[in-house]
């Protein structure tokens, strides 16, 4: 077992998917600059111009090089800085990547992937949005956001080998969190979840960054107090495998949701109603959600504080459901 | 079809077997897209139905002038550039009725005709979203040394969207081969070009991008496939895109459902008068290239061919139910409950 | 009481709207060409090229020139022909007009009215999308979806008189619904959900075309069958009214949510989890969802007609919840 | 600042007032963002800061040429601009340190600075999509008949999205009053202008819309004021938009964050030689406009005011947590359960 952080996992992947000749990167200040969050830095000078594309800030342009390249049988990854950045190539993505294969009767195939961050920190209204919920909604897409630098090097492997379409979210927050990579060669599908931590008490589901919240807390709840709260990482959000987070809700009856997004309208809901319609028969207590406050995010820290996800609001969601 | 040797210098060196060929594809297009009319009074057809009449020698001209290796991408008034590659009118008439032998097994409809066994990846309906994707193909033919160029077909209106722009910046940045064939037909739907942008010979927006430009009369086959020559030499050397603008007209409305407000009866007639298909008829037999049987026999076979396309799609079965639960991904994965 | 279609409401008030000279409207083929649906067909002849701005292909554009027109005090109304082609605006919508007010400390309004249409037959896939849940998970935005003439009406002239942008959300094959309109000045806010239906038997939670669709088997099944359904008329999408369908469902117990939307993370799944959070202990039974198949829509009629929202499809979900 | 009399040839007609006004601003931009730099380090401010520093002269010649009523709309390397255009420092700092006294209550930060009241209508983050904004200024100070222009600001790399194109049709097309200022500082972040565009003469971009446009030396004020006094006119009288290209370079990284792996040390220490502060100062001085003592009399003022709003910052109450339910619409309405 290596230990590595998310960066490190990513790039390791990187270099290996750049071995294959149908591969190549584009994006904004992934060479010259190198790298934004430093994952595809030295890079260009690594593998030069045509594997390392920068490109003009033109986020729809990326995405339709992306998937017209696709169409002609390359692997492209095309990198969006932030994904606040996405929503101008949203035409791109939604219309025409998520429609190729189906639209034309599966003449088509679009194996592109499209890295992109979710963050925040003092970066204000603009770049500091998640629209997890809104790729999710669209059939057509594949959507990633793993939280461990060993599912981010095995989902990005498994998202290069998968012919559709794979929105892949990193968190600029997590490029440092580090864990343990096994050495044997090991594998993770898309669109299978994790247990992340055993529990009886209470049903924690959840995905991307706020996992590791959600272990310190059930950690310390665990040592401090006996709770045991089991940890569901989705790992995937299209398509999203409830069946262990049924499970376990099953068991405990009780759960609370916790992500990245404003709280209404977001992925969490979507889990919320499958876990009501799935296990009607196991409900104890409303289940409650964790997200970022209604608001467009705040540059100050003692607000930006407040509409985010944090441990302490995570444990007063348990306990609400415990009472 | 391949350049052969000299016949008139008129021809642009075109063989009148060839130049016979041109006329029976803008012939092919025009019935069938009659018959499309019709069946879409019909209810035969739905949605949204976009002809190309008025348009037809742009597609032959521009196309003819590729290698069938050659690739295309175009948007939603797309049957013309169908006709021209040479995709089965079967398998189109049968994508507008929405059945099962359709080109896109019904998925798609009029917009979206496709054959990639044609490398004719497909009609869009998002103005000016496939000229990026026109940019990667290009960027996957560079990459992969292939020695093909890819044409993509789009309408004046669509020079004004941002997407546009971005391909035009990529395509030169990248000196890809990508010909941009804009048909320049006046009107965005509805809207006078005049009204819609600030530039109205389209080719000269190419200057933003120090890229290759030329403008020619659209409703000539001969002068467009001329055009078209030049610019597919220049990028298939590896010199870039370029920009093409084909002035034409389209006769019939924006679409099926268009009551035409913004043009005045006679402006349309006065363009009949100018009838691309009559002209070119006309003056291949004037130039006794075709004689006026053959011309005749030629509008016969079309007709013949058009009908049976409806036949044959009317005899099809419809669209397959599988698709309400199949096709979405290449490689599907069920949501676990 | 006067009969109109929506399309008649809808000419009705941008005329009254048209009479204030902070008023204009831009959009594509809003003025030469007449109008695709009709609703400002006339109106270039009658009110000029100023007011009525017929727009180059450009969504951006149009969003952004609205925005920085409501900025500087006009009331614009900003066409989007159809809501499909609104991906081509998000980063305008989104990260712009969503924003101005909160993140420049409430210096900046955005008086800006986004109408635009859903909609779909024969269209395929690229034409035939909702964007509703989009819209309503950002906070900024108010996403109002009428079904109704007199609703129409109503609800498009607080949209103008609020000072936020608002997505006034209309429906291509609603535009010839006929319904009463008051002769007298009447009243809808925004925000307020309506009880289209009283009954005692099963909550319906819906809004925009599928309202009609409810009423039309609510009323088969009350005649032929004594069974009572309520149906709630959200009206307001963002903020969500959920006060009356709230009390509805608590007497009920039962409830089918009716959109016209792909059935995994949309406005149902929102309305869902609601109703499940909220009247917790009044369940007796799991929810259904009736929505878009979650396919990108096909062409052809047969399968097309299974992808939608029919009588027949919320039929049997009221049916499967009272059984 | 309008002009007045002229008193020197070279100097665009500015009287020795205004020349010396335009050095303080200058110096006061420069000081300022120098605490930036340091409070950054310090950890008082947060997020992205983009500096200015070498760009100094493109603000204070181009807004230097509008009148306090025209409009302002900037991107977010900001700081100049505000500065130039009169806003509060203090305000301004205190925004940085999120802090209820700042700009935008501690809401926007660096990127995000504004001032309504006086016609500055805020930076912009989200590349290009100002330049639309300002094109719907325009269209309302057109429609309201009022006699202003405004002023949007934007770098080279920001000309490449569809947005910029979108913003320089429609602006052309309704002959609106705006003046796109493109300060072209050579990269993109870190893409050198040669690898993100095809045209480097951003300038020359405007031929695609058939609008007016100049290219100046952004490094040297009164040029730039000068070539800005001859796009408002122009403007002002209903003629249409400009695009101004000002060439500079800025000095510092992108943001507090880069590394600047894409240029040599040299290459910036080439540039810092011909500092447009520096230059302009001596050119002050050399010519009389302005002695030693004042200049120094300057700096230490801009030293004293910086510091000042650097204290003001630190002592301000911090962002008021009213925003925490407040403020996401001018008309709140409560979800009702
Ligand atoms: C992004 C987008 N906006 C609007 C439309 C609706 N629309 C379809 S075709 C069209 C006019 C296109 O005009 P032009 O590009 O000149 O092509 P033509 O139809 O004349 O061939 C419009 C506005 C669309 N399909 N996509
Ligand atoms: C749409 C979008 N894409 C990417 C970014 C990230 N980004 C911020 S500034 C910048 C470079 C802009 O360069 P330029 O326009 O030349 O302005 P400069 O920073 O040089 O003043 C980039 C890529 C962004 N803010 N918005
Ligand atoms: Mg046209
Ligand atoms: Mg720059």
């Amino acid at each position: 077992m290596a230990v590595m952080t998310v960066r490190e996992a990513l790039r390791s992947e990187l270099r290996e998917q750049l071995k294959d000749d149908r591969v190549f990167i584009i994006g904004e200040d992934i060479g010259y600059y190198g790298s934004t969050y430093g994952v595809t830095a030295g890079f260009l000078e690594e593998y030069g111009t045509e594997k390392i594309r920068d490109a003009p800030i033109a986020e729809a342009g990326i995405i339709g090089i992306g998937i017209g390249a696709a169409m002609l049988g390359m692997r492209p990854i095309c990198e969006i800085m932030s994904v606040n950045f996405s929503l101008l190539a949203f035409d791109q993505i939604i219309n025409h990547a998520a429609k190729l294969h189906y639209m034309f009767g599966g003449q088509i195939t679009c194996p592109m992937v499209l890295r992109t961050t979710n963050g925040w920190r003092n970066l204000s209204a603009t770049h500091s949005q998640s629209f997890d919920p809104m790729f999710a909604y669209v059939p057509g897409l594949k959507v990633v956001a793993p939280a461990t630098p060993a599912d981010m090097k095995a989902l990005f492997k498994a998202s290069m080998e998968d012919p559709d379409p794979v929105i892949f979210i990193e968190h600029t927050l997590m490029y440092g969190v580090k864990g343990e990579i096994p050495d044997e060669p090991y594998e993770v599908k898309i669109g299978e979840s994790r247990v992340a931590r055993e529990g009886k008490d209470l049903t924690i589901v959840t995905y991307s960054r706020p996992v590791h919240l959600c272990m310190e807390v059930a950690e310390r709840l665990s040592k401090q107090e006996g709770i045991e709260c089991a940890i569901i990482d989705l790992r995937t959000i299209r398509p999203m495998d409830m069946s262990k987070a049924l499970e376990s809700f099953r068991t405990t009856g009780r759960a609370v949701v916790v992500t990245e997004e404003w709280e209404s309208h977001g992925v969490q809901a979507e889990i919320a109603a499958r876990l009501y319609e799935h296990a009607f028969d196991y409900l104890d207590a409303p289940i409650e959600r964790v997200g970022f406050r209604e608001i467009p995010f705040p540059y100050a820290t003692n607000l930006e504080d407040q509409v985010v996800v944090t441990p302490a609001r995570i444990e007063a969601a348990i306990r609400k459901v415990l009472a | 079809m391949a350049s052969t040797p000299d016949t008139t210098e008129r021809y642009a060196g075109l063989s009148n077997e060839q130049l016979i060929e041109m006329y029976r594809q803008m012939v092919l297009i025009r019935i069938f897209e009659e018959k499309c009319q019709e069946m879409y009074t019909r209810a035969k057809i739905g949605g949204f139905l976009h002809l190309y009449v008025g348009q037809e020698a742009v597609a032959v001209g521009t196309i003819g002038a590729l290698k069938p290796e050659d690739h295309i991408i175009t948007h939603y008034r797309d049957h013309g550039h169908a006709i021209a590659r040479g995709l089965d009118t079967n398998a189109l008439m049968a994508e507008l009725f929405g059945k099962a032998t359709g080109s896109a097994a019904g998925l798609g409809g009029s917009m979206h005709l496709v054959d990639v066994s044609k490398n004719f990846w497909g009609g869009y309906a998002i103005i000016g979203s496939h000229l990026l994707m026109a940019c990667g193909i290009g960027t996957a033919l560079k990459l992969q040394k292939r020695p093909e160029v890819v044409m993509v077909f789009f309408g004046d209106g669509s020079t004004n969207g941002g997407e546009f722009y971005e391909a035009m910046n990529f395509s030169q940045l990248g000196k890809l081969p990508v010909i941009f064939v804009c048909e320049n037909n006046l009107f965005a739907m509805g809207t006078p070009i005049a009204v819609h942008t600030s530039v109205q010979e389209i080719y000269r927006k190419a200057c933003a991008f120090d890229m290759r430009s030329e403008r020619v009369d659209g409703n000539d086959p001969i002068a467009t496939y001329e055009a078209t020559l030049r610019a597919v030499e220049y990028a298939r050397s590896g010199q870039g895109p370029v920009l093409l603008e084909a002035v034409t007209y389209r006769f019939r409305g924006h679409s099926a459902q268009d009551t035409q407000k913004y043009r005045t009866r006679e402006e349309v007639e006065q363009y009949r008068t100018r009838d691309p298909n009559q002209v070119f008829r006309k003056r291949l037999i004037d130039d006794g290239v075709m004689t006026e049987e053959q011309a005749v026999q030629i509008e016969q076979q079309a007709e013949v061919e058009a009908q049976g396309s409806v036949d044959f799609a009317d005899q099809s079965p419809p669209a397959d139910e599988k698709w309400l639960t199949e096709g979405v991904y290449a490689n599907p994965i069920e949501p676990k409950f």
